[in-house]
């Protein structure tokens, strides 16, 4: 089985780059291509590297609250410029303060996501759904959680 | 490059303050006169460098909350919050992410949707875009000194805005705002745009007018080896003095081992003084500022209340002159108002209950002081020589060559090569040093010091400690063993 | 008096057992050859002599709550939540205070009250009216070591309850569960009965089961001064090993100064094993136990935080084998199950960040521990003087004579004209020593390092400073400035 | 004016005995004649130390959780015994836990009591207290708040 291709970034002004360095390591280890385009990358960097290297998947980080409004139209983006069935993960600090998970959730489904995780998740449970969605099931997209 | 570690004249000063004026709408309002005149009035329990120099005298630690939002009545009334329901003894006003990118046409964004959702969409107040008149309401509307936080590489629209505002103190510089917070932005770039930042401040000193720089000693707040922080620390208090500024809290982010952090905060003081007197800075006011634990938090609040509470046992047993306060919603987001009250109520109690009291002497802390300054020392020697004798070209050969390489830090222009991890007591020391030119002595102590932990841990020393480290406090523990 | 230090022998024991068991009708069930075979299936992971044996051998810290409700499965449910949410290491069953005056018919009130309104109207578990069933099923449905703790004079038929039904501690002892909990219980009466406990915990050991015995070292929690607290440890410690009992936890509650705190935690250590080896009980496994705060609390929740992680800093900073976790309800009431939790998790993350730290020995630190080994000497001395070798005997007329005097006891058996008042630093000193018999330096002592506040204060030394204290950290301070 | 009377003292198997020493302190300089029964008092010891100094006011201290239990028919002792016109205070931590203060109010109010104290209720409002009701207004008791 080919390598699955994954677009790791931190959008955005954001800054964060602890969690960016460790995920490259631990995605790269678990087996993915990872073209990480590091911190402080805008939609246009994203859609750009992904076109660039044919990605299967956008790895969005967000941890300074303001990754609400720097991740609306990422998915209008992305079929503007042909990247139709590119999977979209969210995940970090990506909301401003302690809000309702449930409500947070939602927004960012709506936005497009198929899948957005709360903080702290764990990067296991992460390879997981990404061995589960990349490779187990193609037509993943369709059925968006 | 014609950088050099030389004060502004004033030709070249004014004219980039008119570019820097003209690059957003709000800069036409600045005129310095006019701030000079609003900043005589600022009583003294208001000004920053008054109410520090004042704890210093004392003896007494202060403290301080970060805390932004993107509304100015609202970012009053969470100022008033925190100050009356907390007891918050310094006030700051944290910028938010766009105006630190300079990106004021994002801000508008942020600050209409915010408006119309009646929730703060931006993690901080977006000040450049307020302009004068915003800034100024703040300080008027609330009873203690106010100061901005922001991690801003071209701050320099930004310091003209606030300090005209009467904001007696501003957070930041060349290095530490730019290689934790930025990419792309060259150290030279920042070194300039900063010495503009601290020209400015020195400018109104020589006009009577006391204002407060604080160097940001935490850097990524991931690992940051005392010795890396310190050299930094050092560097901007000296570049700093060197524009006039008269008024300077260099400081230091919790590492987790008791000794190490006393030592840390013992050896900055002593260190910076030293070095500032050598250079011929000897009016300047130092004082320090200790940061509570700046690496991923637990979600827990209980967890974090832990975390906190030792954060303030460490300002307090090593004198500092304030304490950055975290809260415990922390792990999670932009804290509530109330959170981050309980933050500082929590930091309050505990430095009541250690009132005057510090670290005694003992041999152990003794040593590790002399450790941390021979680090040092290391490092600022090889930067005066690489840039023969001058401290601003220094700097940026120095971050070149890796001299100084600041754990995680997501500039290009640092090496990045430098691996810190914890030792069998927590204390962090080198894992790699890579290009950082210790002496033999330092670098068989720091190995030794890894080996022992990995003896221990019966593992070999690696990177994987490294990561290891970075997750454990968030999960509960100081050092990431295997389990 | 026919009080003496001697262990008992089997026929007094015997003899007074009987008395003891028809006191109550839970008392017939004990049958103490069906108890040993019981404890004899007492995994070491849930018995307390060997957790802490191993803990002291790791140089861990281990974390206890106090906990205790009026209904078995109740109680159940409550430890396995700080068991399992909380991480306790050990487990409590806190007695409810109708049990700790005897008075079982009230404890059938509460027990019915607190079924019919279902919640809890006592402050702690009627162990006594539930007997040996009740006590069992606690014990088998946790999975970790449990402990009596209480505040009983008399607590013979107590301990035979508890230890027949698994719980392998029990805290407690002649001075510290009788003075500051008793007003017209006679030492006389309370030594003969914690002779008793301690002989019942001898003869289990005798049959090759261990036990755990606590002496409880907070006392009245109300700024006493550690030579006082330290000297009735090791009173109890000795009496406890008269009787047979090999493995002691003695304990004391800290004060707020954290050199006085640590100081005293290795006094304490050290005074009582130098004090059990030269009375000839070297086969004693000692451990040590820190009382968070034991004083009046702020009300505020974050507040009590501090306090609470501060006292974990000095349980690890000590090297103290457990700590007794207060929880941020403290000043109000009992906790919910989630306050004591989180008071639980607080203590544990500020242990994990401090784990293997102890406080570096300093010329401070090595004064304020001679201070207290003196200042204990002053006291053993004259108590064994007293009873002209007799330990009971010198106890008993020692209290008489205001040799040893806890301040704010309700006991009548105690003097009561003892002051304590902070120092400058947060310590605690004695204001008025009364009948204290200290040597003349260690008076002066005293007295020098009181008028050192009165002076900073610019006041008198007096009552009004005791008074002040007591109040100040319920207040947010350690020490009761005049503001 | 002659000195008011007042019984102090902390009901049932309580054994705190700080707050009652301060207290003891407190309300004697404040000019009141007090009586101290100590800790560790049933309502016998209260209802005697009354009959014996003629008290106008019993000062009931609990902290240790109980006190619901033992101040039950404390009013109805008093009335039994002749001193029907006699004040009750009570305060301390008057109750298990941390709970409602207005339900925990309103249970000693039908108890009999005349004032009720939340936990942490400095001498100075307990003071305020005694001077209003015992020399202000006599006829307080029958209004009871
Ligand atoms: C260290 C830190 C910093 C350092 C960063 C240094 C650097 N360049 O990296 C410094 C001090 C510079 C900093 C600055 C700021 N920070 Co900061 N910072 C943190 C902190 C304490 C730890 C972050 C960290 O490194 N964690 C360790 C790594 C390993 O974990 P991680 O980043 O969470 O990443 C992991 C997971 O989130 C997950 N993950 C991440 N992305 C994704 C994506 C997917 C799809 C999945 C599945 C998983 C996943 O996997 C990662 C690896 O395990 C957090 C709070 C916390 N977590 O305790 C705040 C925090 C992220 N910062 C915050 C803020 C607001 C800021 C500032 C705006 C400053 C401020 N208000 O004072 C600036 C931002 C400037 C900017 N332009 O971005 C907020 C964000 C608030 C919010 N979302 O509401 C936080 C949450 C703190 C808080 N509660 O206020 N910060
Ligand atoms: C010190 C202390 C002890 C010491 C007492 C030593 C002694 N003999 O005095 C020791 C360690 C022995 C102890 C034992 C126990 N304690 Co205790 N103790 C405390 C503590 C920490 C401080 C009390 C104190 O001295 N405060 C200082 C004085 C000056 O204040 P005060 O007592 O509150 O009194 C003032 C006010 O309340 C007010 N006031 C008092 N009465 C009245 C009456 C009126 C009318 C008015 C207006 C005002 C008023 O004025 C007083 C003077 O300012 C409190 C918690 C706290 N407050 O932080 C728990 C606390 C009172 N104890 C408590 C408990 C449960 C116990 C025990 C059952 C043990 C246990 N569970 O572990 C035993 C009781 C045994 C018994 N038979 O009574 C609980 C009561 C719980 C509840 N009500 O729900 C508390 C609240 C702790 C808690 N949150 O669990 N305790």
């Amino acid at each position: 089985m080919d390598k699955k291709i994954i677009v790791l970034g931190v959008i955005g002004s954001d800054c964060h780059a602890v969690g960016n360095k460790i995920l490259d390591y631990v995605l790269t280890d678990a087996g993915f291509n990872v073209v990480n385009i590091g911190v402080l990358s805008s939609q246009e960097d994203f859609v750009n590297a992904a076109l660039e290297s044919k990605a299967d998947l956008l790895f969005v980080s967000s941890l300074y609250g303001q990754g609400e409004i720097d991740c609306r139209g990422l998915r209008e983006k992305c079929n503007n410029s042909g990247l139709k069935d590119i999977l979209l993960y969210v995940g970090g600090n990506i909301v401003v303060g302690k809000q309702k998970w449930e409500d947070v959730h939602k927004r960012f489904l709506s936005m497009g996501f198929n899948r957005v995780y709360p903080p702290g998740t764990s990067t296991d449970t992460a390879i997981k759904d990404l061995n589960k969605d990349l490779y187990y099931d193609e037509s993943f997209t369709k059925k968006a959680m | 490059m014609n950088l050099i570690n030389k004060k502004l004249c004033d030709e070249e000063f004014f004219k980039t303050r008119n570019e820097v004026l003209e690059s957003w709408s709000t800069g036409k309002e600045v005129n310095l006169h006019e701030s000079i005149e609003y900043l005589k009035k600022v009583p003294n329990y208001k000004n920053f460098s008054f109410v520090l120099k004042k704890a210093k005298k004392e003896g007494v630690t202060l403290v301080q909350p970060r805390a932004g939002v993107a509304l100015i009545d609202k970012q009053i009334e969470l100022l008033n919050f925190l100050s009356k329901e907390g007891g918050a003894d310094l006030l700051p006003t944290t910028i938010d992410s766009y105006t630190r990118q300079n990106r004021y046409r994002e801000c508008e964004v942020g600050i209409n949707e915010s408006t119309k959702e009646n929730r703060s969409l931006l993690n901080g107040l977006p000040a450049v875009n307020y302009g004068i008149k915003g800034c100024r309401k703040i300080y008027e509307n609330v009873d203690k000194p106010v100061q901005a936080r922001h991690g801003t590489p071209d701050s320099r629209l930004l310091a003209e805005i606030i300090h005209a505002s009467g904001w007696t103190s501003n957070e930041g510089g060349s290095i530490s705002y730019n290689i934790p917070y930025a990419k792309n932005v060259s150290l030279e770039k920042s070194i300039a745009d900063w010495q503009y930042c601290d020209r400015l401040v020195g400018f109104y000193e020589e006009n009577g007018i006391e204002l407060n720089r604080e160097p940001f000693g935490a850097l990524t707040g991931t690992l940051v080896p005392p010795s890396t922080s310190n050299a930094c620390m050092i560097i901007e208090a000296l570049l700093a003095a060197e524009q006039g500024v008269k008024n300077i809290t260099v400081g230091y982010g919790q590492c987790g081992n008791l000794i190490q952090d006393v030592a840390a905060m013992r050896a900055l003081e002593e260190q910076t003084k030293e070095y500032l007197n050598k250079y011929g800075y000897n009016d300047v006011l130092l004082t320090t500022v200790l940061h509570q634990w700046m690496g991923g938090f637990p979600a827990d609040e209980a967890k974090a209340y832990g975390i906190i509470s030792l954060g303030s046992t460490v300002a307090s047993l090593s004198g500092a002159t304030k304490v950055i306060v975290k809260t415990p919603h922390e792990a999670i987001g932009i804290p509530t108002m109330e959170a981050n009250a309980n933050g500082i109520k929590a930091t309050k109690m505990t430095l009541n209950m250690l009132s005057g009291q510090r670290m005694a002497m003992s041999k152990e802390l003794e040593f590790e002081i002399n450790i941390i300054k021979a680090e040092t020392k290391c490092i600022m020697d090889k930067i005066f020589e690489l840039g023969k004798g001058d401290l601003a070209v220094g700097t940026v050969k120095g971050f070149e060559g890796g001299i100084i390489d600041i754990p995680f830090a997501p500039s290009k222009y640092n090496s990045g090569k430098m691996m810190p991890a914890r030792d069998n007591y927590g204390a962090i020391r080198y894992l790699f040093t890579a290009n950082i030119p210790f002496s033999k002595d330092l670098l068989d102590f720091n190995k030794a010091k890894l080996e022992e932990r990995a003896k221990h841990e019966k593992r070999t020393v690696s990177f994987k400690m490294t990561v290891d480290d970075i997750y454990a406090v968030s999960k509960g523990k100081l050092i990431g063993r295997p389990n």
